[in-house]
């Protein structure tokens, strides 16, 4: 039974929860023991007390599993929550060969304007494959690797969703 | 006088219009395309008509759509804010035809400011100063070779029919003339079928600065002063402030009466606003009129207390304007920043989305005009701006900081905001002396993207929300069955409890 | 300079003075209660020192804790916003004796002020008007008799140590004296531990009208203009403004010189304010002297432009005045209406609770000073102020037409609010011709209490609109289980579908 | 099976949906017919479009069962919904000896003052039975019947929620 980390770019830290007394809570991280008094303010919104500083920060859950968005002030992070089902289904992408770099997507909602390849067309690393428009600006979305079309998910003139799969690569 | 006026515009503009209208007694119609039925615009009218599908041009560019929602509302006005139909001379006629009262100037006005060649030859005419260049369009390419050697390099060459930096090529020296001038035709005829071009000397640190006017159809016309618009990207304004850190009493009077100038000899009507690059010897040149209200209207409110609506309203109903040009002062300093769902640091690509969570900063000199809210999902078809956030201060300085104290409580949460990217050029230090021209984004980019460094400390808390949100989201998803480590923290905790005892 | 403040307060004006904090580089200290762990100003500051548990008296009035706090943080000085400690002379020799700043006068200005007696002598001496009466204590009923003959009647018995209304006799005629003579000497015995009382003039149609000052300790004293504070309910203000709608220039500028006075007379350092009371012959009497920040002084920085709470802080660091009373002018008009968790329907009853939604107007000329939040729940124990909101127009009318749109706007959902209150005040024909007294609200009970005429058809929206929630909560309830009107529309389709095949 | 009805004051009026198109909603109350565009754009806000005319309109449960406190501008309204639920549990409430008017409760959250009475006392109506404070100020509650005090669910200190039932009279 592996413990839950968390993951902000590279670091990676374990965490774990050591008391909890109302707002007071004790929790470990990595090396580091921290002594807060948290709570949670409004939907999305926390409060933390620490050493007396006030810090209210902002956290929201993103379209991919387990990752969150945090940010404090002029600070924003994405912080990820490695857990055993996590771990799993990582795996399970991976050995299915859907690992996120096959994966071509949009950060944005938007309209695809243009789709540049067909499935079993061969792409090289920077090959322009989709064109999607917003808010009357378009963007062109590039293979990051080497390799073919598998699949094109999405058609001209359909509207799509932030982070929703368009192309996938072999 | 005006009792109903239809907004033939859309969110925050419509509803700031709207607003005017409420404190003057006048009903207000909005129309609405299929994604926008939720949109505030459409919340904040009295009534409010479906006019067609999403893209605009199927809805808020349709000119008969609009006028038929105005007469099957029995509006006596429509108010085509900015963007849109509001400069577009044919929809000015149509309106009127039908007998309905269009708040804007005469579609002669629109037309003549509308076209870049006539508004020069007017603009000549009337003893404002453009700059130097030609006047009419030119085909002979040997003739454009000519006149660029006679106006002095660096030049640029302008599309007559252009726009939104198409047709566009800046020349620094003889040997790239002939190219450029080619590439610039063939992409003028290319992008709007005329391949007609103009020449100008390209100032190389100009200052975009425009003054506000007000014109009655009495004949009376006065300015609101200046704003300085010169932090752009992309060619759109961000940060516009007033009074200009560069001008100096005399300019500001002599530009003032210039742009009176310009409005009288269109016969302008209405409140419109005369841009003119400053170089830095301040020589002041007219670059274009626009015969409509701007964005940036709020910071002239805040500093002569006038509202603008209002008196685009007044005046359209006929009236003669309230205010001779001594009752207008500038009092203290605004500032605007213009608050876009986009990301800065990715090229400014556009961020629609749902808001999940939105805080507007309060307090003394803050005034938001916007119109998205909690719940709401900012439309993919339409500008990126959700909102504008205007500070006022005694001195500039007051203004800035309190610029940089609002945006830190402005919390938009969902989408990706420029919040945070204005908040860097509220802190650069050259934003801050006033030492500014339109390429201070490109100039100070480094320092600009970069996103802000690390409040020590914070990456630990980031952390530990993350997880605290976690173990919240599982309690829920698993109905009541905690996760692993708070499993164990439990475990932990009992088996102390137990060793206690 | 002052580097960090304590802000010995709670909710709206503590984010209010943290705010003009933050523009001026200063870190900022909150202090919290129990029951206050969620509040805005914990969140809003720098730092947050838990002192107490929830009732005031354990926590917000407890000096001690106060002071240990600003010493722990390491706080050079103190804020004490308005009620709690901000009037107490002895919190302020406290604070001084520990070395910290306290932003506020000196503990012998409040003790002359404070004592009602003191303050008439020292006025008189000022030549400052007070209200005809007697200056001294009286223990003596027949000289008591006397001195109401001597002023004529109508006149006020009140208590010397008292407030609230209690201890508080009016007497229109000589055979109501001695009786309610004798009832004020016991209800201030039993009150106040002091039977002692004087005697002033009734007037029979005040206004309050308080002049906002500004004193360093350099000798510099300047005064703000007025606010007209005559609407009140309960002898508390709901809504003030500026200028004042009965003011003259002439008398304007004679009671400023004596506010001056007034300030002068007991050394004054800092923000303060000399309330008067104003007849309908325009004689004006001193009334009190509020030694500390107003609720109402937004208006004021309104139309002058003066940040207060700034101009404390610099005061207090020892800074001499950054203004002369020349640089002070009035531009234009503001109002202030507070918005109060209450029920004004019900006697004003208090209505603490969970906040569900909140909407705040915005637009040109409208401020919010507020402190509450979705998802906040308002205390049962403190003031049930949550906001004030204030608007400006370059004439009165603009302001009240501006101030009831803005109300209109502001939606609080969760708790009764007086915001309707307000509106029906704005709306009130003596209130929007500027004639109206203190007695303003007695008067127009009748109109004020009585809710609003329904807006013709909404009784059948309301219907619908709480149907459909329901039908909500039953689909939310039930899993998806459908309630009975809903399958019956259902069942009805899939027919209608059938038939038409 | 009796129909839902809708409840304002003394004005009570049966519901039915016709038909439900997106956002168009067919509705009959009473004897009248809405066509309405209705959407729910926040939480507790509905828009509706009627005939051109734009309402945005406020509503939120109530602690009461089925009573929905709405809001449009100025008006204000409790409105009830009348199902067979809610029939039944009224009923129920009633055999009980447990209906309204036997119950006093205080409309807004704050601390019991003073209990004046005693379980078994007999009262008459306006006597005053129990004052509670909140924010500085102290109101009086009194009973609306004559009758004898059945029941004391509070005492002096607690600190008590809106609506809760205070003391229950026979």
């Amino acid at each position: 039974m592996s413990a839950i980390e968390i993951k902000i770019g590279n670091r990676t830290e374990p965490v774990e929860i050591i008391e909890i007394k109302g707002n007071k809570i004790r929790i470990s991280l990595g090396i580091k023991e921290f002594c807060l008094d948290l709570v949670k303010v409004e939907d999305n919104i926390y409060s933390i007390l620490l050493e007396g500083k006030s810090y209210d920060i902002e956290v929201a859950a993103t379209k991919k599993k387990n990752v969150y968005s945090v940010r404090y002030i002029n600070n924003a992070y994405n912080v990820e929550i490695v857990d055993a089902e996590l771990r799993y289904y990582q795996n399970r992408l991976k050995s299915a060969g859907l690992s996120e770099e096959n994966i071509i997507s949009c950060p944005m909602p938007g309209k695809v304007v243009r789709v540049m390849v067909n499935e079993g067309d061969s792409v090289d690393t920077g090959d322009v494959v989709i064109v999607v428009s917003a808010m009357k600006m378009e963007s062109e979305y590039k293979s990051g690797k080497t390799g073919k079309i598998k699949e094109v998910l999405v058609g001209e003139g359909d509207i799509i969703d932030a982070n929703m799969p368009l192309i996938v690569l072999e | 006088m005006i009792s109903k006026i239809l907004i033939a515009n859309r969110g925050e503009i419509a509803v700031r219009i709207m607003r005017s209208c409420k404190e003057m007694g006048i009903e207000t119609v909005a129309v609405f395309s299929d994604a926008d039925r939720k949109s505030l615009h459409v919340r904040y009218a009295d009534e409010a008509i479906h006019i067609g599908s999403s893209p605009s041009t199927e809805s808020y560019l349709v000119k008969e759509k609009i006028i038929n929602a105005a007469n099957s509302t029995g509006s006596d006005a429509i108010h085509p804010g900015y963007g849109f139909l509001s400069e577009n001379a044919e929809f000015a006629d149509l309106v009127r035809k039908e007998g309905i009262i269009f708040i804007g100037p005469s579609s002669d006005s629109i037309r003549m400011m509308g076209d870049k060649i006539s508004a020069r030859r007017i603009m000549t005419k009337a003893d404002v100063p453009v700059v130097p260049g030609t006047r009419k369009k030119i085909d002979d390419d040997i003739k454009a070779l000519k006149v660029i050697k006679r106006i002095g390099y660096p030049v640029m060459i302008k599309a007559s029919a252009g726009g939104g930096g198409k047709g566009m090529r800046l020349v620094y020296k003889e040997s790239e003339s002939l190219d450029a001038l080619k590439s610039a035709r063939s992409e003028a005829i290319d992008a709007f079928g005329d391949d007609s071009v103009y020449i100008e000397k390209y100032l190389s640190k100009p200052h975009h600065i425009e003054f506000q006017i007000l014109a009655d159809r009495h004949g009376n016309v006065i300015h609101l002063y200046e704003r300085e618009c010169s932090i752009q990207r992309r060619h759109q304004k961000i940060v516009e402030e007033t009074p200009s850190p560069i001008m100096t009493p005399e300019l500001r009077q002599e530009m003032g009466e210039k742009a009176i100038a310009a409005a009288r000899s269109v016969n302008y009507e209405g409140a419109g606003t005369i841009e003119f690059l400053v170089d830095e010897n301040l020589n002041y040149y007219f670059l274009e009129m626009n015969t409509r209200l701007q964005v940036e209207h709020p910071i002239t409110e805040r500093v002569t207390g006038v509202d603008l609506v209002k008196e685009q309203i007044r005046i359209a109903s006929g009236e003669k304007l309230a205010y001779e040009q001594a009752d207008i002062f500038q009092d203290g300093h605004a500032i605007e920043c213009r608050i876009y769902a986009e990301d800065p640091e990715n090229n400014f690509m556009p961020s629609p989305g749902l808001i999940r969570k939105i805080t507007e900063p309060m307090g003394f000199g803050v005034r938001t005009d916007g119109y998205v809210y909690e719940g709401y999902e900012i439309p993919i078809y339409y500008d990126p701006m959700i909102s504008k956030l205007i500070t006022w201060g005694r001195t500039r300085d007051e203004a800035i900081i309190r610029m940089l104290r609002s945006l830190e409580e402005y919390y938009i949460m969902g989408i990706r905001t420029s919040i945070d990217f204005l908040k860097r050029i509220m802190e650069n230090p050259e934003f801050i002396n006033g030492q500014y021209d339109t390429h201070f984004i490109d100039t100070h980019k480094e320092k600009l993207f970069c996103p802000s460094e690390d409040i020590a400390g914070t990456e630990d808390l980031a952390m530990i929300v993350a997880f605290m949100e976690y173990l919240e989201d599982a309690k829920i998803k698993k109905n009541g069955l905690p996760p692993q480590s708070f499993s164990n923290w439990k475990m932990r905790n009992r088996k102390r409890n137990i060793s206690r005892q």
